[in-house]
C-alpha cells in the first residue's frame, strides 16, 4: 500500500500558507478538524478563503481564526451560531458568501470527481441564482454550479489506516467525505490510526486515493453545541 | 383561542402519513415529532446525516457525533442510517423525502416563502431551506399568523429575500390552516374558537374562504 | 422504521410490464440481480429496454432475457462477453446505445440524487459526442449529459434489513449502488434479510430511502466468468 | 529482437514510480502488476470497484463477489477498498488515477487512440475506456507495432473510431518505445536487436528519429 501517514499536525500542513483558500469538514462543532484549525491558528496565516458549512462557534471551531482575524472570507451555508463573525461580517470586515447547503456539499464532490459543473434547483428565483445561468429541465428552472477550487481539503474522521482509509461515525461524516480530495492536497486528521489490513475493506467510506496526508490527532474536545436531554 | 407552539405541531402532525420519511426544521417542525400516530412508520430525516432520528438522549448517553441540523444531541433509532452530505442533499434533490416541515418569517399568496436572512439585520444563512423547498412536492409551513409587531406575514408578495418560489403547499399557523391554491390562500380551517374575520384582519394576502370552515380537530 | 419487505419475487416486481425500462445493478455477473432477472423470465415480458453496464453471457444473466428476445434495446458500456447479443445486434433485431461506464454510472448516480444533468470530458471527439452540446471548462472540452429515466431499477446487495438499508460485499456493490433509488420504483434482492437494528448504522451503503421493495434471494448461482488462479 | 508480451509489460512496469495508482487495463497491461519493482508502493485499481487489487486467488480461494474489470478473479491486499461505479470512475475523472496502461488498435501521431469498435465487425463497447482517456494525465499504450496483417498500428490518423482525442502520452511496442510530441512519435528506445530501420517501416506516422536511440534496458 502507499504510506500516507506524517508524524504530526506540522508536518501534515507544510505548504499551507496566507491567500489561501481551505475547505475544513464538519457540521456545526460535530467532526470538524480540531487539530488542523489549531495549527491554523499556531501557523498565524492570514487572509484565508475558508469553504465550510459554518463558521463555527465564538471560542471554538472557525471561530478560532475569526477572532485573530485570519479568515478573509467564508463560503458557507450557515453562519448563525457566532456573534464575532457577525460582527465582522455587518461590519465589512469579512467577505461572505453564501450557498445552499446542498449545492455546497455537490460542489465539494464535485471537485473531488472530478465533474465541472452541475444543474441543481437549489436557490432559483433568490439572491443566490444572481449571475447564474438558468436552464429548464422538464419545465423546471435549474442553476448552474461549479466544483470548488481549493489549495488543501482538511477533514477529519474517526478512525483511518496508513494508506488514508477513512472511517467516520454517526454524523460526523457531513462535509468530511464529499472534501476528500476535493483540493489540491487533502489532509485527514484521525482520532485512531491503525495499520493497513485493521479496516474492513467493505466498510471504508473514503478510500485512500483521496487522501494525501494522515496523522494521529490529539486532544480532541468534541464540544457540543447543543446538549438536549430526554428526561428520564 | 389560537394555538400555542406544541398545538401548530399537533395539528402538522395530522399530515403525516404511513410510511413518510420527514424532513423537520428548526423550531415549531422539530416539535412534530412528538405527536406522531403510533404505528404510522415514519421516518425523520436530519440533512446533516442521518435517516431514523430519534429522541434526545438521556444524560449520560450524549454523543457529540451524533447531532441534528439544529446542533442538538440526538439518538439513532434501530434501523437508521449515517451517510455525507452529499448523498442527504440528494435523498432530498432527488424527492425521497416525503414531507418538508419548516418554519418561515414570510409566506406569499403564490408559494413563495422567506425564511433565511433579513438585510442589514440577520444574516445567518440558508442552511439546507433553499435546496429543501426547491425540490420538496410537500411542503407544509409552520410559524405564527403575524410578527411580534402584529403585521401578517401571509402576504401578498414577500418583503425579505426569498428562499424558494412557489413551493409552500401548506401552512399552519397559531390561526388557522391554510393551502395554496392558484388564487392565493384557501383557509382550510380555524385554530379552535378563532373567528374568520380574526383570521381575515390577520392575513394580507388574499385569502379564499370557502361557505364552510371547520374548526380544528385536534 | 418503515417496512419495505415483501415476501417474494413475483410481489417485488409487480408493475413491471412490456415496454418499460429497467435499470439493472452488476458487473459482468458479479451482483447480478439473479432472483428479478429470473422472474422477468417467468413473467415473459418484452420490449424492454435495459440500462445495465453488461449485458450477460449467453446463458445467464441479461443473455437469458436475450435468448427469448424480451429485449428492445439495450443500453449499456461493455457487451462483449455474449455472442447471441452480438447476433442480435449485427441484424439489426436489438437497439444498442453504448456509453462510457464511467458516464452511465453518474447518469444513474444523477437521477438517484436529482441531479438533471452534468458535465464530463469522457467521449468527447468520439461517437459519443454527436448531438451532445459541447462545453470548455478551463479549456477542456466537456460533453452535457442527462440524468437517466427508469422505470424500475432491480439491484442486488449482500445484506439488507427490513426498512431497506443495504450492504455489499466486494467488487459486487459496482452499478448496484448508484441505480439504488434512481428508477420510480427500486427493488433489491439480497443474500441475506435482516431485522432492524442487526446493521451498524455506521456501514449501511444505501440507507433504505432509497429502496420501495425489499426481499429475500433464493438459490444465487454466482457464476464466475473468468476464473483465474495463482499455481501453488 | 521484437519483444514478447512479457517484455512489452516488463517495459512499461519500468515507467511506474513510487506511491503511483495505476489502472491496468485488460491484455497485455495486466501483465505489468507482475514486474513492478519491489517495495515501490504501488496500488492498483480496477474500474469495476476496488483499489488494492492483489494477485490472482489460489484454487478454492476464489469469491464471486471479487473480481477485476476483465471478470477475472482476483484478490484483495490488506489495505484494500471497495466502492460504487459511481466512485470509481470519480477516482479517474478527478485525475486521482496517477498512470493509465492500456491497448489500443491504433494511435495517431497526434495521440489519438482507438480502441473500442470495429464497424460492422466487432463492437463489444468502450467499457471504461473513454473515460479513462479523457481523464488520465498519464496513459500509456501497450500494444505490438503492427496488426496480424502486417500494417502500422501507429498512424498519420485513425482509421478506427476513436475513443479519445490527443491523449496517448506513450507508446511501448514490440518494437520500440515512443512518446507523442506536437510533430508526431518520438522514438525513444528500440528493442534489444531491433534496428532504427525495422521501427520506421513499420510506422506510417511522422517518426521522428533522434541522433541517439538506445535500446530499452530490460
Amino acid at each position: 500500500m502507499i504510506t500516507k501517514n506524517v508524524s504530526n499536525v506540522a508536518k501534515a500542513l507544510e505548504g499551507v500558507s496566507s491567500n489561501m483558500t481551505l475547505m475544513l469538514g464538519g457540521f456545526g462543532l460535530c467532526g470538524i478538524p480540531e487539530n488542523s484549525i489549531a495549527e491554523l491558528v499556531r501557523l498565524n496565516i492570514s487572509e484565508i478563503i475558508c469553504i465550510s458549512n459554518n463558521a463555527g462557534v465564538d471560542d471554538f471551531g472557525l471561530g478560532l481564526l475569526l477572532q485573530k482575524k485570519q479568515i478573509k472570507k467564508m463560503i458557507s451555508s450557515y453562519v448563525g451560531e457566532n456573534a464575532e463573525f457577525e460582527r465582522q461580517m455587518l461590519s465589512g470586515e469579512l467577505e461572505v458568501e453564501l450557498i445552499p447547503q446542498g449545492t455546497l456539499a455537490e460542489r465539494c464532490r464535485s471537485a473531488q470527481m472530478g465533474i465541472p459543473a452541475f444543474y441543481t434547483p437549489a436557490g432559483y428565483g433568490t439572491e443566490v441564482s444572481k449571475g447564474k445561468e438558468v436552464r429548464d429541465f422538464e419545465g423546471k428552472p435549474h442553476l448552474l454550479e461549479h466544483a470548488f477550487k481549493a489549495d488543501f481539503s482538511l477533514i477529519k474522521a474517526w478512525k483511518g489506516d496508513t494508506a488514508g482509509n477513512l472511517v467516520f461515525k454517526g454524523t460526523a461524516r457531513n462535509f468530511n467525505a464529499p472534501m476528500a480530495g476535493a483540493a489540491n492536497i487533502c489532509v485527514a486528521e484521525v482520532e485512531e490510526l491503525v495499520p493497513v489490513g485493521k479496516l474492513d475493506p467493505n466498510q471504508i467510506h473514503i478510500p485512500g486515493i483521496f487522501i494525501d496526508r494522515i496523522f494521529q490527532g490529539k486532544n480532541y474536545e468534541k464540544r457540543i453545541e447543543q446538549r438536549t436531554l430526554t428526561q428520564k | 383561542m389560537a394555538l400555542d407552539k406544541n398545538g401548530i405541531a399537533q395539528r402538522i402532525a395530522q399530515e403525516v402519513q404511513y410510511g413518510f420519511y420527514v424532513n423537520l426544521g428548526i423550531g415549531i417542525p422539530t416539535l412534530v415529532a412528538n405527536f406522531v400516530q403510533d404505528g404510522l412508520e415514519v421516518e425523520f430525516q436530519s440533512e446533516n446525516g442521518i435517516l431514523g432520528m430519534g429522541p434526545f438522549p438521556f444524560e449520560g448517553e450524549e454523543d457529540a457525533d451524533l447531532i441534528n441540523a439544529g446542533k442538538q444531541t440526538i439518538t439513532a433509532l434501530p434501523g437508521a442510517s449515517f451517510f455525507d452530505s452529499s448523498m442527504s442533499f440528494g435523498m432530498i434533490r432527488g424527492k425521497h423525502v416525503d414531507l418538508t416541515i419548516l418554519g418561515a418569517m414570510e409566506v406569499a399568496e403564490n408559494g413563495d416563502i422567506a425564511n433565511w436572512k433579513i438585510p442589514g439585520k440577520m444574516v445567518k444563512g440558508m442552511g439546507g431551506a433553499m435546496d429543501l423547498v426547491a425540490s420538496a412536492e410537500n411542503i407544509i409551513v409552520a410559524m405564527q399568523h403575524t410578527n411580534r409587531a402584529g403585521k401578517s406575514k401571509l402576504l401578498k408578495r414577500c418583503s425579505l429575500p426569498i428562499t424558494g418560489v412557489n413551493c409552500v403547499k401548506k401552512i399552519v399557523t397559531d390561526l388557522a390552516c391554510l393551502e395554496i391554491s392558484n388564487e392565493g390562500f384557501v383557509l382550510l380551517e380555524r385554530a379552535p374558537g378563532v373567528s374568520i374575520e380574526t383570521i381575515k384582519a390577520a392575513t394580507e394576502g388574499n385569502l379564499i374562504i370557502p361557505t364552510t370552515v371547520p374548526e380544528m380537530q385536534l
